[in-house]
């Protein structure tokens, strides 16, 4: 059996960049990228000049997935609009992901 | 005087404020905002290379001191000013600083439209001045946040000479001093090239793009509550300020009353392409709907409809 | 005659239809679909308003009289056919009135392609025809479903202050009204340093607008079937009725031939960008494969191609 | 000569170039770059066909047959010499085989634009070449792949015909032709309607593709590796020898220095619009980081900087 | 433990602004927006002309998910092209989304 | 009690017609895409030159998900960069889905 998480991160996205490399560096083997809007304690994020949200899909071990948000909490969290869930999913080719 | 203010790119801002207060639903999707962007920034950089050519070393020199001198003090009594007066905390402070030291591509753009309209000469090289200015005051900022409070929970800081390096490389700034270069080497055939595409619809562009902004702006109005009387009082007369200083130094540095005018203009202007992001990433306990909402909401609205006129009699009586 | 029909415009309408038939991976990204429109519609709003500057009140008020009494009876009578003859619902017949009252920006703008080619003048503020004659059909359209029947199943309404406040501040009339106000605003000066951009490339902007119309309407071209027989011939029938009616009026409000042929097209043009994004919201048991197959893939395609050569014709019989 | 290695499209591709390399932020939006290259095959096209329509068939007809025989050819041999030389696998080298022998149309607009620049005329007919050449190599690479080999895990494969559809109907060939078709059947009156948007500015458009571009190039830079030396000697030195064979067959078929020199130009580009699309889904085994890094970070690197003056000079030879 | 579920609307753009405005009302803290194209019952939903799809992601308590839910389908479900689903998902912080 | 599975894709934007057409054939009912960037075993993919992916997500039941990622594994798996993963999700009007 495959013990997988698919982790969803949405943050400013001024962040990405930094976070995708951070993530691959903490065990994800890649990740995908989408530019959304939205809405959340830090208020409204729907156009360019306010900045908007990037939201980062990575499929991770339950490790890499707490060693992932442990990290952002501790860096971004309290300091920047974000938020981060994740659920088990289930793939094909599990070596992908490992 | 009334025709501008009743020019195509001053009543396009409007509109756009008007819009989102009666909640229109609409809306420049993202791309075509950035490509503006990229047009604004090229269009500007490669003109202003282009008049660059044509110029001596020695009607350039004495501007471009002024310019530095002007966007590198600029930062300091304001970030003195919102701790004093303000009572902004270091990051917030800083980061007003450092957008108001830092110049705005668009009050820029309107002011030479501003100047044509009234058939007011003016030196081509100003958008160099432009360039110089936008780096040097959100780096100044950064600098006074980080000598004035440790990093908040003791934890390792990006260094500054990454953030510099990223500020130069920065979209904004590598495509105006990028065309700058280019426009300067480029010459006539290469100016006829292109002048059709980034010169001849500009003013045009720049409508557009200033519908845009007025949609943002007409927004943020609902913020001012947030920024509070002190921030509307600030991002008024602070650019007023700024702006007599620049003309005076500019007419000192020899520059013609449309040069000088600019160069007030630039020095009231407050950044919100370049400083905003750098602020997020290097000073993300600063609250952006401090220094949003004042450049946004306040500073740009002003200097736009009301600011370039004012600033253009203001240099009359100086120059007299 | 020709030059009309093989005008860039109409070809690549064509090209359009053809790529989509052919399944053609061309596909136009969303925002630029999205600029296109804004472009259109600021550029004639803009022109039509610098043109009504230039115009004395006496030419344009009765015009505009018949502008709007065509757009408010087209509307009745649209919907009492629907219901009898079209053997179609309340809100269907409601929602097709609301498309065929209200009027096509991009036909207006190629019947103004078509006489400018066969050099035939027109009233230079026939664009204030256009903004007058969009959204009071929309508003009819929608009283008329609820007039006619009650909600279904009893459930609150959208207000209709509130849906015409909606359509006002709808972005296509509020650019196309908005720019009317400001072109009419600026004056010669102002209209000089935005032609550039919103007038002298506007032929080939409507070019690039009707490739990925044409790409649309051949794809929808296919639901023909879901219309029926009934649809395809009051798509065709009705907008020649409607031009005929527009033209005699036009010209009994003393409009020259060319501005009377572009009333014409006007009340035969049903709208698609204003009328179903409103019917959607207010008028959600209507089918838009009715009202879009209908506007999009007959009557759309059949003005731009043969009712615009046949409508000038009719108009040299009327004239005569 | 160095006006035309000075030229802002030249730089601004040097600028894309350097903006990677510094980590720049710098992005064109996905629909900004789609949007450019529809303006720039509908631009060429349609000028290209308004042309043709200027020239007799006794012009055109040569010129055409050396075009075909060119693109039909040059797969032939790139195969070849990469299967022996390059010890590729069959995939990849008929991949390689369908980029070289295919065209690249922005390295094509480069060339006019060139040579404007040094004020040589050319036949204006030269687009309906490129149109020609686009489609036939992509074919013949991909047939020599299923010659050459059995499909990979005995899969049902998609039938040639199906692709030779998909090529034909895929975006830049219908636009291509499409307008070649529109262009040549427009006349003066439809071509002044749209040459303010698709002529005029055409070359401005270019700088902004070329600074993409350049971004885009100056990151699969770091690929080079991958490729390794003999694809980099490839890359150079067969893009010469094709230019070299299509000026020499340019002259005997009649072209002035001009057109032949922007035919052998034809020959020596290589595509990264239709041929990877195609490629991916007909020769998925062949791996894109050989075809895209020579087609995209040496080939037309190299023809937009050193091969257009280079290929200028052998045509000087060759017509003397 | 936390009771978090991520509630996902795939509907009509034109319904996006009056959605998002409910949701809020029905106790989301927040939401995340993106557009979309999709084929479904009522057909292909892929160009500007006749409308594309709006993706409503918002993370919520089972309450206000089921309350969301009764709403929609009193609303919109029979009459626009519509769908919404949801399944738990562990977050980070959870006040930030109760 | 419903058995359905959102069934995500996410693969190389020439390949989405095709998918897309196949997943309705072997009993998907519909379907929802959008453009996405991404960084995997193929390496980076976040430009129009190079090629950017396709994000695809149906919902369908337990047969058709298996049925569907058999096909894919068998006819793209190998030699495009590709990923599918899925989870059970609850939605409102299963027959929607079947
Ligand atoms: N409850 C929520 N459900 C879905 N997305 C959310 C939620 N709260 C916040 N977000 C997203 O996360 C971003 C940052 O959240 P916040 O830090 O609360 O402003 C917002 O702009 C939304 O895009
Ligand atoms: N089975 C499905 N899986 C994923 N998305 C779907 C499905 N069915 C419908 N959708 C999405 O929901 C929208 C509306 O669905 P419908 O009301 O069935 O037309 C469609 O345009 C798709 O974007
Ligand atoms: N671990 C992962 N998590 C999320 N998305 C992934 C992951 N691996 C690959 N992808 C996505 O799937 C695409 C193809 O993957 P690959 O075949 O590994 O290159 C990538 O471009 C990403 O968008
Ligand atoms: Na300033
Ligand atoms: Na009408
Ligand atoms: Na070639």
């Amino acid at each position: 059996m495959n013990n997988l998480n698919l982790l969803t991160i949405i943050a400013e996205e001024v962040l990405a960049a930094s976070i995708e490399k951070e993530i691959l560096e903490m065990g994800a083997k890649g990740y995908t990228s989408s530019a959304v809007s939205g809405k959340g304690l830090h208020g409204l994020r729907d156009n360019q000049w306010e900045g908007e949200n990037i939201k980062i899909e990575t499929i991770v071990s339950d490790d890499s997935c707490k060693k992932i948000l442990g990290h952002l909490q501790h860096k971004y969290f309290d300091r920047y609009a974000m938020i981060a869930f994740y659920h088990p999913v289930n793939v094909v080719r599990t070596n992908h992901f490992l | 005087m009334l025709t501008s203010i009743l020019s195509p790119m001053v009543l396009a801002f409007l509109l756009g404020i008007i819009a989102s207060r009666v909640k229109s639903d609409l809306k420049f999707p993202d791309s075509l905002y950035q490509s503006l962007t990229i047009y604004l920034l090229i269009a500007i950089g490669m003109k202003g290379g282009y008049k660059l050519s044509l110029a001596t070393f020695s009607e350039v020199w004495q501007p471009s001191l002024v310019a530095i001198g002007l966007c590198c003090t600029i930062p300091l009594w304001t970030y003195w000013l919102m701790r004093r007066a303000g009572k902004f905390d270091v990051p917030n402070a800083a980061a007003l600083a450092a957008h108001y030291g830092s110049v705005s591509a668009v009050t820029f753009s309107a002011a030479l439209a501003f100047h044509d309209t009234l058939k007011i000469p003016y030196e081509g090289f100003m958008p160099s001045m432009l360039a110089m200015m936008e780096i040097p005051a959100i780096l100044i900022g950064i600098l006074l946040a980080r000598i004035n409070a440790p990093s908040p929970n003791g934890e390792t800081q990006v260094p500054l000479k990454e953030i510099a390096r990223e500020l130069l490389a920065g979209k904004s700034s590598l495509l105006l001093i990028g065309f700058l270069i280019i426009g300067f080497l480029v010459g006539n055939t290469g100016w006829d090239q292109v002048a059709p595409l980034f010169d001849v619809p500009f003013k045009g562009v720049l409508t557009l793009f200033l519908l845009e902004a007025g949609l943002v702006a007409g927004r943020k109005l609902s913020d001012l509550r947030k920024g509070g009387a002190f921030l509307i009082g600030f991002g008024i007369l602070f650019p007023i300020l700024h702006a007599i200083i620049g003309i005076y130094l500019g007419r000192l540095a020899g520059l013609s009353i449309g040069g000088a005018t600019i160069l007030g203009i630039l020095a009231s202007s407050a950044s919100y392409i370049a400083a905003p992001a750098a602020c997020r990433v290097a000073l993300p306990e600063a609250n952006p709907s401090y220094y949003l909402t004042s450049a946004l909401a306040i500073t740009f609205p002003f200097n736009i409809m009301l600011g370039l006129p004012l600033y253009h009699e203001i240099a009359k009586l100086i120059f007299n």
